[in-house]
């Protein structure tokens, strides 16, 4: 399940939902982005977080089952949250369920790396110095890189 | 044809959505951004480093060489940074 | 933060927990293991789960120090249940938060892959043809291993 | 010596806890192991195949070749399945 939203979610309800009742479930690798008050060198006073709406949901349900057809899962989820958050909040939850834990790590990895790199979400830092878009990662590409060897082609 | 922009080309273009008609010969991506950026001001400006620039077409990924019509949606954006 | 408990976690009150207050955590990375209902080809009716209460608790500090070590971490957890437990039922908790989130997918799969081959638990089936005491699996002492090669004396 | 049995080692010896006091030569682990398997009966039993059995001395892993005495804690027990 996907879902794009701007309030905040309860990671305690979201997993226990996700998990409940299928006893199949052996392992849930969960990940979840926060807010840091840090960014380089300057302090962070808030994000926004600005987004394709239609095209978003329809990356992550792509994102999603690519994951699902990779890796045997039970239940997978990801939640993403849109407009102004601050230092401490939750951006982002992807969680994986399967009968083992590596399958569950890995495809929880597949689902943010995929997202940070594919899903068309753009953070807005306000800094000290001003407001200031952030630029992609090369560690992020990096780390998508990793899941794209398998498959060249997939979810492009 | 529907223009979005998204993050800092929303900003320099000066408008998230417009409505634009370009001639039929715009017909692929390459083309499209070429026909925009001669539109000076904000779109040169926008346009001026193509390189990280990303383009969806009806709300898919799309590269220089796919094709673009009157009835599409064509979304320009930076390199997207969420998660 | 180790610990060693009979009684269910409340995932979302540990995790908001971890977290709470510092904003330098940009990633959480967690791993949940789950009571599975088939085990090989036999229905799970429960298990039961012996320690080493003293030695098990030394363990899990070791391990957790050892991860803090290796990786930059701003908060880990550990939970760990005993006693009986049916199907659908939590067993462990592990997380660990990071500035980033590769430290803390990283650590979070050290810990329970150094947790499944070091703590001193031991997982007794009740299944269809009577109670099994689990066997060691080869695949988490392959888990463990690769964390080995880093460090090949260490927390041992 | 105290000694701790857990898992199917406590079941096969028949206690999860027993002082023991062996003679002042059984000093490693190894001549531990020897000495409880001499007993018979449920230890000979449990201590068939060492291979994969493990033994902790004062809740440290411990090796054969590490030293006991009468004031240890020393576990017996199989590979551990937590997690």
């Amino acid at each position: 399940m996907i879902r794009v939203q701007r309030e905040d979610f309860d990671l305690g309800a979201e997993l226990a939902a996700l998990t409940a009742g299928n006893h199949k479930i052996g392992g849930l690798a969960v990940f979840v982005g926060l807010v840091r008050d840090v960014v380089g060198e300057q302090a962070l006073g808030a994000m926004t977080l600005e987004h394709y709406p239609g095209m978003t949901e329809k990356m992550l349900e792509r994102i999603e089952a690519e994951a699902k057809q990779r890796w045997p899962l039970e239940a997978s989820l990801i939640v993403h949250r849109t407009g102004r958050l601050e230092p401490g909040e939750r951006i982002v939850l992807v969680a994986a369920a399967s009968r083992h834990r590596q399958a569950a790590f890995e495809a929880c990895q597949f689902l943010i790396d995929w997202l940070k790199t594919k899903a068309p979400f753009w953070k807005l830092e306000e800094t000290e110095s001003g407001p200031r878009w952030v630029e992609a990662r090369a560690g992020d590409d990096q780390a998508a890189e990793r899941w794209k060897k398998r498959d060249p082609d997939a979810a492009e | 044809m529907k223009l979005l922009y998204f993050a800092w080309l929303k900003t320099k273009i000066g408008t998230a959505e417009e409505e634009l008609n370009p001639p039929p010969e715009v017909d692929t991506v390459a083309a499209l951004l070429d026909w925009l950026a001669a539109r000076g001001g904000g779109h040169a400006e926008a346009l001026a480093d193509r390189n990280a620039l990303g383009v969806a077409v009806n709300q898919e990924y799309a590269r220089p060489e796919d094709p673009v019509g009157p009835d599409d949606e064509v979304a320009l954006f930076p390199p997207v940074t969420g998660g």
